[in-house]
């Protein structure tokens, strides 16, 4: 079913979904969108479609779990039976696990753990549809979950890649794009710090390719990072709307 | 819930229902605003997500070919699954599915199962060795009380949306073919819950009710007002006459909401 | 195998294996039947050869399963791999676990679970040979064996299912008639307090049949309600004879 | 059991034992009552009940076809499993199987696989591809002691009462016909364990002893008296003595039973 | 470590990483030394044994026949696995594969995939149906810092001493012959891994460095020089900066090691 | 490929690898191998090469499976998945479980367990290659590994098995004879105090071959013991020379 076409990106410069190079996906972001969580967002970046919600501060079950002098940052990235081209077992598989650590890791820089010992959170994140850089989205939307929660951050996580396609380092690529591409760095930022909390790479780069990547995800992260704070602000003035009407 | 919390909560709603009221504004036989959206997942072969009051329940639909049943040579297979995900609700814990996981997905497999909502005997490639298998995933969003009912209607208004691959069998090998028809449906079965407080039979029990309620009881209707499955839950019991009272209520509100969605 | 018949009802309004539409396959009840067991009990219903065995009330472990305001009710349904035509793995299946929850909750109601704060029973139960009716057939001797452990109960739980074969509603499916009848009405009920504790259904029944089926379910329970008090003053004359001979 | 009440029994039990008594009564050298039923089971293709004092052992066996080992493609399967199933003892939990279900199952196995008690070789439907197997289903049902000795007894109780599905083969796939034929057995090993409490060797532990002796020794003899499979368990030990000792006894108490049981 | 010990140390290392020098003597640019022992197991397809130090890495090839991936019929599989088995250190515990062993053998499989250090195509049997399977296990024997590299290092070693077995199909069937070939190998790809102390970059961390440090950074280098495969792990930064000077200390010590190893 | 032979030893009375009957197979052990484990040792026995680790006496996590008035100890015997022939999966298997059960037991009866209540130890081993008799070998090197931790012991265990091939009772059977052979013996020894803490048996063997087989072990035992010794001489004569260079 699915021919591989045999160029990527065409004459005009212009990639199989009409961006340029380093143009990104539309985004969409929603702050606060589950109920019972503490915090809660909704990402739709090109296909993908991804929740998160974050619950706690709150004690940590079991107990021992907790630690003396920190807080537990616990993740589960998660991908929905339906979300790929063949359905997904529901059972974690080792990329989801792996996933579920770097995602975590990558959050970690911008919390303040040490204010909250012997407290835990929980980043649950459920991938609906994926369609390449469901790693990258999630981070983004996670970041605003915890926002959300109204738990202390150093800064907002933005999360974006960028790769080579053909012979063109490309910014943000979806799945067809990362399947027949030649490399993807993706890489998450906290801009205000010029902190990089994720950078993988998979495929073949040059030295000067890979540096051309990094600037380029890091191009795409600040993007995102302005549309998060849009989408925080939106939250807000909703929530005063809502307590005028009152 | 602490139980003091639970027994002043219990009162509360008690004196609420006695007079026909409920804690949310509801009448004892209202069911809240539902909201289906079919379609949002277009890698799924279907899906439809629905909102019950604040319950949130999405469910998509895979299609793929596999073996038959030694006893259904000749039928493709359903398999329902239920994910209770953990940012629903804090009480939902990451890992295999739990009791309740399992008895939900079985709830909903059996309302389309015997129901014989989908034709698979339409879904047959070659009797024996190759039949279409559908899964139904239901993935529960926000919990906010009665999951069945919000889940069984998501699963049919995904079922509804779901297309089936064109196929071709070249040297007894299945050759996926572009385009797709529509999964072949027969009956469009509703589930009512209801829950019993004090003795008194409440529709759509939200999470505060599920709380304190005795037991529930929930009826798959189909077009005809047949019943085609029942569970009861909880660890309370029904009198006959509440069984029989559960009964016409739910064929009733079957064919209102039937109605309304213009199934 | 298995040639389907053309009729599971024949003219005169016998069924398969001779019995009329209202008539109970043969049952065997036996209590405290095994050695370790703080109470068991054995049925046979048709061919249907079920254990059940209760233990406690007893203290929790681990012990933060318990509860402060309530005993903890813990119940196994499970079926041993020699009990139906083909082999069936021990891992609990998905329908293994729903019945052992459906199960507890028929048997809970007669249980006053509030006098036993902190502690637990464990209700075991082994399906040793299946034949359509398992799970009624559990339950009947599970309220048994509560009883045998002394456990002081509301009313003896008694279950029994009715359905529909062909055109007739009929009581007590047996596999065959599980598997190529039109429905089947699992039901428990506490006929003293007039309370059901079980109900399910598959299949499709009008309202009418629905209620017919009930009805004849619920006489159904009430036989065999009988031999279970019949079960159990056996059970006491024996002891008592054992008693007086010493 | 708390380490006193332990300590006391043992003294106890030391001290009978040193007069060649048993708490029950026997002799050191004697089994409990065995009572052997076969047949209870309709739907299993084997199964036989074993009752060795109140120890409780259900065995039915399954035959299915399936794929040979590679290295033996002209030979049928056998695969033994046991379930020490909680209502069995207190101290059985239920969930996967535990080392000692495990090591169970595994004596039962090799008692009956080195004594090559079944013709394997007459299992075989097509050579490499399609063989029968031979699932025994171990059930402990009640556990007063010697677990070993009642399960091995009762899975050659139940492959003597177990029939074998005719068949045809058609096309490379296999039919079932109607009828069956008997499981062709070659051999009927007895089991015999042994426990050692303070030097003292005694025939078939029961519970109270098992509680508190040293190790034990279990000898698989066939009908020639020859011995085809030893496990030693706990964590105890024996004087080579001792170990000859315990040979001799097995011999002669398998000869003994295999008198009473007509095997 | 309490975090108290874990501060005093830290404090130690950075104090001495100030001045460019490490707790075990070396420069901040050093490697352990590496020892290199290949075809130990002779059961295995190919074998090494790594020491970076004294942590110690074995690493064992297997070669079976299996299923191409449907999106790549033509080409054989590679599955990487590792275990982080309890005798290699107290934190290890054993039970199945946690975060931090899934995350090992996925950058041991990067790695090796990304570089396309297999010449897959050269595995395929019969397209679409049968290819050789390379299982690559990763055995961590003795955890003193760094597995990355050092299980690196010991995987492309074990393939660089992999036999690949002859065959001929007959009739359909894979017929395993005597004698062996080597396994194409197109790439001998060799991973750097950077600590990050206080702001300095380290290279080569051992046990008491990483409980320390506070991220790392590991960088897979082929014979070009050319990047193949990132993973930044741990709960701190890089900043862009630090990002591109690890990218550099990488390549350079990547070469250096080539030289060193004639690879 | 494994063309089965039609003699397992030959005219002479040499075995397949050309050892005589009551001949080991080279024997290499080495005490003291790995750095994190509290007492280590690696032995090959042939083509067997295995490690094992001891970790304790320590306390035990989690707490409740310690013990007031003895220690635990706690025993995973576990294959490399490139130690044989096919590739063994990592999870651990039936044989391999009952295989930790016996080995624990074995060496149980040389330990002190109640001079260290509410501890346990753990013994960890590795087969990284096997090539039949890996559980004698196993128990051999966990003994010396035992003796490194410096956890008081009544005795070294040293086990060897013996075996029928053809129609000779042999000892330290291999691979193939293991395979293709009659019947297979291992025993362990504590050969000061003369007792057998592991015994088992496959195969058919007459009364006397069995005796023959006992004693035929016990001499491999015997033989192993004094290499054990000498293993753990060398080490502490190289602890010693260390520090008298210092």
């Amino acid at each position: 079913m699915n021919e591989k076409p045999e160029k990527l990106i065409d004459k005009k410069g212009c990639r199989l979904d009409g961006r340029k190079a380093d143009e990104l996906r539309p985004l969409k972001l929603e702050v606060g969108v589950l109920a019972n969580a503490d915090g809660s967002a909704y990402i739709e970046h090109g296909k993908n479609k991804i929740l998160a919600a974050v619950f706690g501060p709150r004690e940590m079950h079991p107990k021992h779990l907790s630690l003396p002098d920190r807080m537990v940052i616990r993740c589960r990235y998660h991908m929905a039976p339906f979300s790929v081209q063949e359905r997904k077992s529901p059972a974690p598989s080792r990329r989801e696990v792996e996933l579920s650590k770097v995602i975590r890791e990558s959050l970690e820089p911008s919390l303040f753990v040490e204010l909250y010992p012997r407290t835990g959170i929980d980043l649950f994140i459920e991938v609906l549809q994926a369609d390449g850089g469901t790693r990258c989205a999630s981070i983004t939307a996670a970041s605003l979950a915890i926002a959300d929660a109204g738990i202390p951050m150093r800064d907002l996580v933005a999360a974006c890649a960028a790769g080579k396609v053909d012979d063109t380092v490309v910014v943000d690529l979806f799945d067809l794009e990362d399947k027949l591409g030649v490399a993807d760095v993706p890489l998450a930022l906290m801009p205000n710090l010029n902190a990089v909390t994720l950078l993988q790479m998979d495929g073949i780069l040059t030295p000067e390719e890979f540096e051309q990547a990094v600037n380029m995800a890091m191009e795409g992260c600040k993007k995102i990072y302005a549309m998060q704070k849009e989408a925080l602000k939106n939250k807000y003035m909703a929530i005063k709307e809502e307590v005028e009407e009152e | 819930m602490s139980s003091l919390v639970t027994r002043v909560k219990l009162k509360q709603i008690e004196q609420l229902i006695a007079k026909g009221k409920r804690l949310d504004g509801r009448g004892i036989g209202d069911y809240r605003e539902i909201k289906i959206e079919q379609g949002l997942i277009e890698k799924a072969e279907g899906s439809a997500r629905v909102l019950l009051g604040k319950t949130e329940v999405l469910v998509g639909t895979k299609i793929e070919t596999g073996e038959p049943f030694p006893d259904t040579p000749n039928e493709g297979v359903l398999t329902v699954n239920a994910e209770l995900v953990p940012l629903a609700s804090p009480s939902f814990e990451p890992g295999p599915p739990d009791e309740n996981s399992i008895e939900l997905a079985r709830i909903v497999d059996r309302g389309i199962r015997e129901s014989k909502a989908i034709a698979t005997e339409k879904l047959c490639i070659e009797p024996g060795k190759n039949v279409f298998v559908v899964f139904v995933d239901v993935y529960v969003l926000n919990h906010d009380g009665n999951l069945i009912d919000a889940s069984a209607l998501a699963a049919v208004a995904a079922l509804l949306n779901t297309k089936m691959p064109n196929y071709e069998v070249e040297d007894g090998e299945v050759k996926i073919k572009t385009g797709y028809t529509t999964l072949p449906l027969k009956s469009r079965p509703i589930t009512v819950t209801l829950g019993k407080i004090n003795g008194n039979l409440i529709v759509d029990p939200w999470l505060e009710e599920e709380q304190v309620m005795d037991s529930r009881i929930s009826m798959a209707i189909n077009e005809e007002g047949n019943i085609c499955a029942i569970q009861k839950g909880g660890s309370g019991y029904f009198t006959p006459q509440q069984i029989l009272e559960a009964k016409n209520i739910a064929i009733e509100k079957a064919a209102e909401l039937r109605k309304k969605l213009g199934w």
